[in-house]
């Protein structure tokens, strides 16, 4: 194992870790500030690859479809926030959970009925296809670079938003006590909607973005809400901060278990087995992670609130 | 008197665009077969091992039918197979062909009209050997399915691979896995990923700026999933034991016929799907379901015009067959659909069948 | 004057740059109410946090009739015998005023893992949680969901829970705050009996009270105790003036 | 200023207000009086709007409030300070005040001098805050809307003499400077002399109104236990 | 402090077969024994099975419903537990059937011997998992429940002697002594009982001490640590026995399909445990029995219908969280739920 390959598998590890950010940015806003269950995150994050794809290929344009898949989940976040959401943030954790578990089943197959159920195409666009070349010799995709900065950028925006602005406030106000900050004179409803269609549109922006490296389908957003819960829990549930460096951790701890440990296994056992054993225990890994993490540090690693 | 097929297949969630080319296929046989004495029955298992199961009893108990057959996946086929074949009722495998159900599982009412999983892996082995090819990378996903598709290969290969590597099934990024391989010294690449892992793998494949040849099975090549790859499949070489492009009458017929009713091109599900459908009423044609033995026998005999051009059994009732190879190459329409380019290999047979005591 | 009950040795805690307790001594004794009183934010509660082991002292030692309690948890202290109210009351709202003290009863009568007799008409739980509510005034609205209670019948039921453990020393953080004068009179007469069975702490910021009450008072003001001694002592001593009675 | 008529609440399907009349005049000082459990809270919840009441009326400024969500009762000029506190315990010292604030005479520096100790604590999380503290950020926290008329629910509970006394003299400091003012408080030997008017609650109706001066011993030891 | 007006917790009530709720109660149980019973004289088998479905879910509901209702432990990973008792049918069935040994000891095809090891291996694999989780609190809790149903699930997906992904067949059910296992009825009959007695035991649980201490726990922690009595054991205890309930309906789970795959382990599987338990009611007796009733027969009916039916699926679960805030237990029968 070179040095060259070794750094390059921890760009991919960081690469992995901004994706799971921009999913897990909006999720920790919503549920952290909010203290909603959103468990129909995962379908933003679908409606914005699903509008990006359609949109891309109907205007040529990757940027106009990109823009119009991240409005399309915003406006689905707000309209869902309007007709279900808002009955739920007084109610116990466990109804949200049923009524988002609900509205999965119903984006999904929704989705499905409109656009059937084969993948659709989408690709990066031109401009940002192919790849660079890293120190070292081996060459990078230029996307992945591109979804790097955009992972970093969003994190500080977020960042500033919740802890600077008076926003920021109202919104951590309203989650420990929605009653009182009525009362003291804010319309807290409207500012909730406000935040789930920006939570969405994180979501649909994160979509659009990885759909165009992964397939766009139904479903899709499934396996990365749970990647993405594992995140914020890590981090620290409400933290931004927590959520970038949660993903950071996991892209990275994910990306290299599934490469090094079958190898290292490799050392004391039989090819096959090795490569049995050691994938078996990479996908348990992150899992494994954030049960060590909780068992030593029950909050996450940043407690709420940074 | 009617016949009463039941169709467990899966027509919702993830894959179901597999199930429903199989069931598409299967329905356009019927169809024009214009027969009103049988009756499909049609469920969805959403992929679920019980629910199939679930569904699998009613279609026993309740509805009685005479030959069941619909399921995609190798797990659901493991959950529903085995008790189906035992309670009398034929089971006719339209895709899924593990490997238990074609060796030591092997039953005298299950047929399989697909293929045994690891025939399109062998036949790439083979096919790549003979191309000259002396390193390849291989890569799969660490379930049974892809376990078996790697030995598969290497049995057929029968030389050196540069090196093997397993994912997590449902893995969407292969970042890491792609470095790994540019960093191998490998000459090819063989890799088997099914639906949506496939079309991500081949995506992110095409940005690295790796440059190896690419082969796989069909799985990963179907018209539907190219379509969503777009341009990144162009070149790819995989196996299959049909093309829409094979040249046979049946086959014309087909295509010609699935293009009209569906308004797609069809994929190896759907020619799956209408060669089971097509192999029962070949059989009905002979013999009732509820003489069994008769039955049997006329299934045994396959004595129809399969669209893959020649089809016969082997002893574990698994095909017998020529495996294609074909080439994704941008179409009329500038989408990409696959080429026939050529034989793989000929008359292939599953290596379980030896297991199988019938 | 009693036997020592609860001693307190040199009690340290920090939050970060802030020291809420300092190098601070106490002790209960046998038949005393004890006041510890101090401007708001002086560390009060934080002291008994640390007595009723919810929170860790970064150094000191608390004994409980004899027994070191330093490293024990909350609910081993409890079933040593320390009763404790809170300042803001901590009551299972939708359970009845009755079901919240039953649970100290229930405590007393042996371990929780029974799972197979009925608690409901329990006598061994029912009979001490009623009189406990009655010594409070509270015994008529035993039935009823705490979520219903108004502030001040909570902070009577706070008390009762406290009650009813039999605690050999009780730890009371502003029981008055919230009640009426009715109410506060009531409870002073209360504590004034229940003082000759169980020696009390009490935090209280209602002075006429405390001056009743208190057979000696201890006076925190940022973390440390400024001044000591009976009633009289405290009322005239001129630091315990500026900076907490502001006569 | 506000004129509160025949009002009857519930919390779902049990009554506590069975009838409560109420008047507040503008620059005036009004006491809302009862022994614990009496309605005053439950009175103060249906004006904001918390616990919306089922019958009567209540008139701010010649407008109704009866309908209006709490968000634009508080925006019409009610400011509250809650039984309780209910500081937003993971907003900081400074947070808890901004938060909410609308422009006017009161500001962050005027709260901090007014309390000296939120000014120290100015970054701190409120749930760290000792109770005192927390009761005076929480009086602060309604300044800051800059209410034309302020409510408070036990705004003294808790807290030590000499700050008592602060908040006091604060208050009267208000009332000189034209404050309308609600209040709820258990301490009548300061209450009374600040007070304009009395209104007594007694199970969840109004059973007396007056000035201090007329609240004899004999209604004090009826409706109030003293 | 945001209130909680509709918190599902409450007085503890008594008999569970006063009044109208009584009623209800009385009638899903008649309902849930009849139902086969007459499908069965008119010899259709297959509705007898999807009743004993229907009662193996709710069993796995009544395991769920001890930790998330009453002890307000919301666990994201009770597919585990399912998938494990299924897993010890599974693997003893299979070595019995090969005569092959597992540790040196023999597989067995007897219930009587295989529900026992499917408790203790249930009950040992809640208290290590338990152990660590009840470390945390809130949605802490949920997902670190979730990490070790997920270790599981891959363990199982990946470990290949017991068929990893593909599952592991039972070809013959697990016999019983004195009854004929294979027949539907005699087995819904033993897995109704067997229902019965979780539910019984989950009444009278909540109903005693401990279930004053496990509800206080839920309630308000620091009540019960105040009042002398340790929140982490109590929660501790519910959570594994609330596991071995589960465990044991998975293990008849697996009986019941001749099967067992990672599939009963997926964290769908406990999403669905879950939203059973919702659908009924959360910490009612009967609200998993419910629930089972109503989802098993929707997904059936639905299923049938359309191949779009999960879309109307998602919509008439939507509909009972909005407009029947009690579950369909609560709906029906008002009230409030009890221990
Ligand atoms: N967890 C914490 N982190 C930081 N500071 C804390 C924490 N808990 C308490 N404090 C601070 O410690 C000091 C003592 O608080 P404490 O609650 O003990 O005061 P108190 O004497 O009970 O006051 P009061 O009479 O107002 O209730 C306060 O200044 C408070 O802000
Ligand atoms: N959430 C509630 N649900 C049901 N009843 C309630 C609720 N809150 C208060 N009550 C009842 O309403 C009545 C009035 O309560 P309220 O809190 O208004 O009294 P109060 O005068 O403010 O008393 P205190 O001086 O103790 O604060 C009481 O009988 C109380 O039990
Ligand atoms: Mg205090
Ligand atoms: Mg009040």
């Amino acid at each position: 194992m070179s040095a060259t390959l070794l750094i390059e598998q921890l760009i991919n590890g960081l690469q992995l870790g901004t994706m799971l950010f921009l999913m897990a940015s909006g999720l920790t806003l919503v549920f952290g500030v909010m203290g909603l269950i959103n468990l129909a995150h995962g379908s933003f994050y679908m409606v914005g690859a699903y509008v990006t794809a359609l949109a891309t290929a109907s205007t040529g344009s990757f940027l106009i479809g990109l823009a119009a898949g991240t409005l399309a989940a915003a406006v689905a976040g707000g309209v869902v926030e309007l007709l279900v959401i808002r009955r739920l943030y007084r109610r116990p954790h466990l109804d949200q959970v049923l009524a988002t578990f609900a509205l999965i089943l119903i984006f999904s197959e929704g989705t499905r009925w409109l656009f059937g159920s084969s993948p659709l195409w989408l690709s990066p666009p031109e401009w940002l296809s192919g790849s660079v070349a890293l120190p070292g010799g081996s060459r990078y995709p230029v996307y992945r670079l591109m979804i790097i900065a955009v992972g970093v950028l969003i994190a500080a925006g977020l960042y500033l938003l919740i802890s600077h602005t008076r926003l920021g406030m109202r919104i951590r106000a309203g989650e420990s006590d929605r009653e009182m900050i009525g009362a003291l004179g804010i319309d807290i409803q409207r500012l909730y909607t406000l935040v789930f269609a920006l939570g969405a549109a994180l979501a649909g922006l994160a979509g659009s973005l990885v759909g165009a490296l992964q397939s766009v389908q139904v479903g899709m957003g499934e396996p990365v809400l749970i990647l993405a819960f594992v995140v914020i829990v890590i981090g620290g549930i409400g933290s931004i901060k927590g959520a970038l460096l949660g993903a950071v951790l996991v892209g990275v701890v994910d990306t290299l278990g599934r490469i090094f440990l079958p190898a290292l296994f490799g050392h004391f056992m039989s090819p096959s087995e090795a490569a049995g054993v050691g994938t078996a225990l990479a996908a348990m890994l992150i899992y494994i992670l954030m049960a060590v993490i909780l068992a030593f540090k029950p909050q996450g690693l940043f407690a709420a609130h940074d | 008197e009617e016949v009463r097929i039941g169709m467990i297949t899966t027509l919702s969630g993830g894959g179901s665009h597999l199930g429903v080319d199989v069931r598409d296929g299967f329905m356009l046989a019927i169809d024009q077969a214009q027969r009103d004495d049988i009756e499909v029955l049609i469920k969805d298992d959403a992929r679920r091992p019980d629910l199939a199961k679930t569904l699998s009893n009613e279609f026993l108990q309740r509805d009685e039918v005479d030959i069941m057959t619909g399921i995609i996946w190798s797990n659901l086929a493991m959950a529903v197979v085995p008790s189906v074949v035992r309670q009398g009722t034929f089971y006719l495998s339209p895709n899924a062909g593990p490997s238990a159900l074609a060796g030591r599982l092997c039953h005298e009412n299950y047929f399989n009209v697909a293929y045994q999983n690891d025939n399109l892996h062998g036949a790439m082995g083979a096919y790549m050997r003979e191309q000259g090819f002396e390193r390849p990378f291989l890569m799969a996903p660490n379930y049974p399915a892809g376990t078996d598709a790697l030995a598969g290969f290497k049995h057929l290969y029968e030389g050196e691979v540069a090196d093997e590597l397993y994912t997590q099934l449902g893995q969407t990024d292969y970042a890491a896995e792609i470095a790994q391989i540019r960093a191998s010294d490998a000459d090819s690449l063989f890799f088997f990923l099914p639906g949506g892992m496939g079309i991500s793998f081949m995506k992110q494949w095409e940005n690295s700026g790796v440059d190896m040849p690419v082969f796989g099975a069909a799985f990963s090549f179907d018209e539907i999933i190219i379509k969503a790859v777009g341009s990144a499949a162009i070149g790819a070489i995989n196996t299959s034991e049909w093309a829409y492009d094979l040249d046979n009458e049946a086959n014309q017929a087909f295509v010609e016929g699935f293009r009209a009713a569906y308004e797609r091109t069809p994929t190896l599900y759907a020619a799956q799907g209408y060669d089971t459908a097509r192999l029962i009423l070949s059989a009905l044609d002979k013999a009732h379901p509820d003489d069994q033995d008769a039955f049997r026998e006329a299934l045994r005999q396959a004595d129809f015009a399969s669209v893959r051009g020649k089809f016969r059994f082997g002893p574990n009732q698994h095909p017998i067959q020529d495996i294609f190879v074909r080439e994704v190459v941008e179409g009329e329409d500038g989408e990409p659909t696959n080429r026939l380019v050529g034989l793989a290999i000929e008359d292939i047979q599953d290596v379980y069948a030896e297991q199988c005591q019938m | 004057m009693g036997e020592e009950v609860l001693s307190i040795e040199g009690l340290h805690k920090r939050f970060g740059a802030l020291e809420a307790t300092r190098d601070v001594s106490l002790d209960l004794r046998a038949g005393e109410i004890h006041a510890l009183i101090g401007p708001n934010g002086a560390g009060k509660s934080t002291l008994i946090a640390q007595i009723a082991g919810s929170l860790r002292p970064d150094a000191g030692r608390i004994h409980l009739a004899g027994r070191d309690i330093t490293g024990l948890g909350v609910a081993a202290r409890a079933r040593l015998g320390l009763g404790r109210s809170f300042q803001v009351s901590s009551l299972a709202e939708p359970l009845s005023a009755l079901r919240n003290v039953m649970i100290g009863a229930q405590a007393r009568a042996g371990h929780s893992f029974r799972f197979w007799t009925p608690v409901a008409r329990d006598a061994r739980l029912v009979t001490p949680a009623r009189k406990a509510l009655e010594r409070v005034h509270l015994g008529q609205r035993a039935d009823t969901p705490v979520a219903a209670l108004s502030h001040g019948e909570r902070r009577q039921v706070e008390v009762a829970c406290a009650l009813v453990l039999e605690p050999r020393a009780l730890l009371l953080d502003e029981p008055m705050a919230g009640l009426g004068p009715e109410g506060s009179g009531r409870l002073t007469e209360l504590l004034e009996t229940l003082k000759r069975e169980v020696p009390i702490l009490l935090i209280e910021h209602d002075m006429d009270a405390v001056f009743r009450l208190a057979d000696r008072l201890s006076v925190l003001v940022d973390g440390h105790v400024i001044a000591h001694g009976g009633s009289d002592a405290i009322r005239r001593d001129p630091r315990v003036q500026e900076a907490y009675l502001g006569d | 200023m506000l004129t509160i008529t025949d009002l009857e609440t519930f919390y779902g399907p049990s009554q506590a207000l069975f009838g409560v009349n109420l008047h507040v005049e503008t620059g005036e000082m009004v006491a809302l009086m009862g022994r614990n459990g009496m309605g005053k809270t439950t009175t103060i919840r249906s004006l904001f709007g918390l616990t919306p009441a089922r019958r009567g009326r209540i008139e701010f400024e010649g407008r109704d409030l009866r309908r209006l969500p709490a968000f634009r009762i508080a925006q019409r000029g009610l400011g509250l300070v809650p039984e309780g506190r209910r500081c937003f315990p993971n907003l900081s010292v400074r947070e808890n005040l901004v938060v909410t604030a609308r422009p006017g005479p009161w500001d962050q520096g005027r709260v901090e001098a007014l309390f000296p100790r939120l000014g120290q604590r100015r970054h701190q999380m409120a749930d760290t805050l000792s109770g005192g503290e927390q009761q005076m950020l929480a009086i602060g926290r309604a300044l800051m809307t800059n209410p034309r008329l302020l409510v408070l629910d036990e705004a003294t509970e808790g807290l030590a003499p000499v700050i008592r006394r602060e908040i006091w003299s604060a208050l009267r400091r208000l009332k000189a400077e034209g404050q309308s003012t609600l209040i709820v408080d258990k301490s009548l030997g300061e209450l009374l002399p600040v007070a304009d008017r009395c209104t007594i609650l007694e199970k969840g109706r109004t059973v007396w109104t007056g000035t201090p001066a007329a609240l004899d011993a004999h209604l004090r030891d009826r409706y109030l236990g003293v | 402090m945001t209130e909680h007006p509709h918190d599902t917790a409450a007085a503890p009530v008594g008999a569970p077969w006063l009044g109208r709720q009584g009623l209800v109660n009385i009638g899903l149980l008649a309902l849930t024994l009849l139902a086969p019973l007459v499908a069965h004289l008119l010899g259709e088998a297959y509705y007898v099975n999807l009743a004993t479905r229907i009662v193996l879910v709710a069993m796995a509901g009544v395991g769920l419903n001890l930790a998330l209702g009453h002890g307000g432990m919301i666990s994201f990973g009770h597919a585990a537990y399912f998938g494990v008792g299924g897993y010890v049918a599974g693997i003893s069935a299979y070595h019995a059937f090969d005569g092959s040994l597992l540790m040196g000891l023999p597989g067995s095809d007897e219930m009587l011997a295989i529900w026992p090891v499917a408790l203790l291996a249930c009950g040992l694999l809640a208290l290590a998992i338990g152990a660590v989780s009840l470390r945390t609190t809130g949605v802490y809790f949920i997902m670190i429940t979730l990490a070790f149903a997920q270790m599981v699930y891959y363990f199982a997906t990946s470990w290949p002697s017991y068929g990893g992904q593909d599952g592991l067949p039972i070809y013959l059910r697990n016999g019983l002594p004195l009854v004929d296992s294979q027949d539907p009825l005699t087995f819904f009959l033993v897995c109704f009982a067997l229902l019965l007695l979780a539910m019984g035991l989950t009444s009278r649980l909540m109903g005693s001490r401990f279930g004053a201490a496990l509800t206080m726990a839920r309630l308000n922690e620091t009540r019960l640590a105040t009042a002398g009595i340790s929140p982490y054991p109590i929660r501790l205890t519910a959570f594994v026995i609330s596991a071995m309930i589960t465990g044991l309906a998975g293990a008849l789970y697996a009986d019941l399909n001749g099967f067992v795959s990672p599939a009963m382990l997926s964290w769908h599987l406990s999403g669905e445990l879950m939203v059973i338990v919702i659908l009924g009611g959360v910490g009612r007796l009967f609200g998993p029995l419910a629930g089972a009733i109503v989802y098993v027969l929707m997904e059936t009916l639905l299923g049938g219908l359309t191949e779009y039916w999960l879309f109307f699926l998602g919509l008439v679960l939507l509909g009972v969280v909005l407009f029947a805030r009690q579950g369909v237990i609560g709906w029906l029968a008002g009230g409030e739920p009890h221990g």
